[in-house]
């Protein structure tokens, strides 16, 4: 599964990307989210307050509750600023 | 269309090629954002301030602004549209963004205009930080901009109750 | 600014020198209008058929133009304004109008921008006349348009009433 | 005082201006139709039916009850449509 960070999530995660193998049990967007604040360190950080972050997996929006799996590409990112 | 891009762009020549040859258009509504200064108005000269980076998802942004297109599209009787969006190291002044709606009749090409734009602020995965004179500091997202947004769905929402 | 030309126009270059050097601007709405083929789909090739004239009266063009573009500063805080308008003989594709209006905000050059178009088909001082396969004909103003146009002074009414 | 007629008025009326001197009893848009057609031609066929018909003074839009004087420039023609 990939993982994707952006803005200041990237920096707070301390990298853009990253491939992860979680457990089989790992099968929504709320469980890898746990799963990384368990594993720790920057990434941890970066989705400690999942108010500010939105989720997108393969490249579409998601709610917490959407399915994963290996494969996958998951993003964390705050809330767009373009335009 | 869609374009993602770190280069500048024409908008003359653009809507030139956009609308040339269509003669059912009967007019084109085009917004065109800039970068804004936001240093303090005592500050001039040489500065920079007030330049920003755009950083932005490569591929799911281009998804996404393909997904506003088409739903553009099945709201108004459009000719044609173009979305331009720029990314990477940006100053004030400098162009930022292009919507473009080009139909038959004024008001569907103002509605689909402000609606792609609308829809872009809230829906595209793009992120400004902002050179500032304590640093970088990326950019907020702004409720004005979900409210824009929101107003678009409100229809359907009522509709599905 | 107003200008009432019959020369074309390069919409880019309008923009540039519109905004340039103005980095207060966060974003400019503009409309064209163009000349739609008002020709049967039938009719092809190089009859020119759908070309048109625009007649006006110099002098209350000019200033109805100056007016709708005052009363545009003062409902929005409007950094630059632009009005194009230009007469004499045109052709299905060709350029007719530009109204264009910068701010801060983008809903604010957006409501500028319809407005002046608005006001500008029902106050400007413009007449089409087309030429049909049956001669020259001159458009009928629409209903549609009124309609537009009354949609900015019905809260003026409502305070007055 | 000099009138302008526009567009299929300017037809109708077969002249795109003219200078006139109507009586000094002529004091209101709506006496100078009266007066136009009395005198009848092109003039008075093209302001035969005020309905499609809008009127400006000195290059101001105005009713038909708008004062006119000497020297003043009034203009009949049909609804706009241009943009």
């Amino acid at each position: 599964m990939k993982v994707l960070y952006f803005a200041w999530l990237r920096e707070k995660a301390g990298r853009a990307e990253e491939q992860v193998a979680p457990p089989g049990t790992v099968t929504t967007v709320q469980a890898l989210i746990d799963w990384i604040r368990e594993r720790g360190g920057g990434p941890a950080d970066a989705l400690g307050d999942m108010a500010a972050v939105r989720v997108a997996v393969n490249q579409e929006y998601a709610m917490l509750d959407h399915p994963v799996k290996p494969g996958d590409e998951v993003a964390f990112f705050p809330p767009v600023t373009g335009g | 269309m869609i374009r993602v891009q770190r280069d500048d762009f024409d908008v003359g020549a653009e809507l030139g090629r956009l609308t040339g040859g269509n003669t059912a258009i009967g007019g084109v509504c085009v917004f065109v954002g800039l970068v804004r200064d936001m240093a303090p108005a005592d500050k001039k000269g040489a500065d920079k301030v007030g330049a920003m980076t755009l950083e932005h998802y490569p591929g799911m942004t281009e998804r996404q602004l393909e997904r506003i297109d088409r739903e553009a599209h099945g709201r108004w009787p459009l000719e044609e549209t173009l979305i331009i969006h720029r990314h990477g190291r940006l100053e004030p002044g400098d162009r930022i963004v292009l919507v473009a709606a080009a139909s038959r009749h004024r008001q569907a090409a103002f509605d689909a205009c402000q609606f792609l734009i609308d829809w872009l602020k809230t829906q595209a995965p793009f992120w400004k930080v902002e050179e500032t004179p304590e640093g970088a500091r990326w950019v907020e997202s702004r409720a004005s901009d979900d409210a824009a947004a929101a107003k678009w769905t409100s229809t359907e929402r009522a509709a599905t109750k």
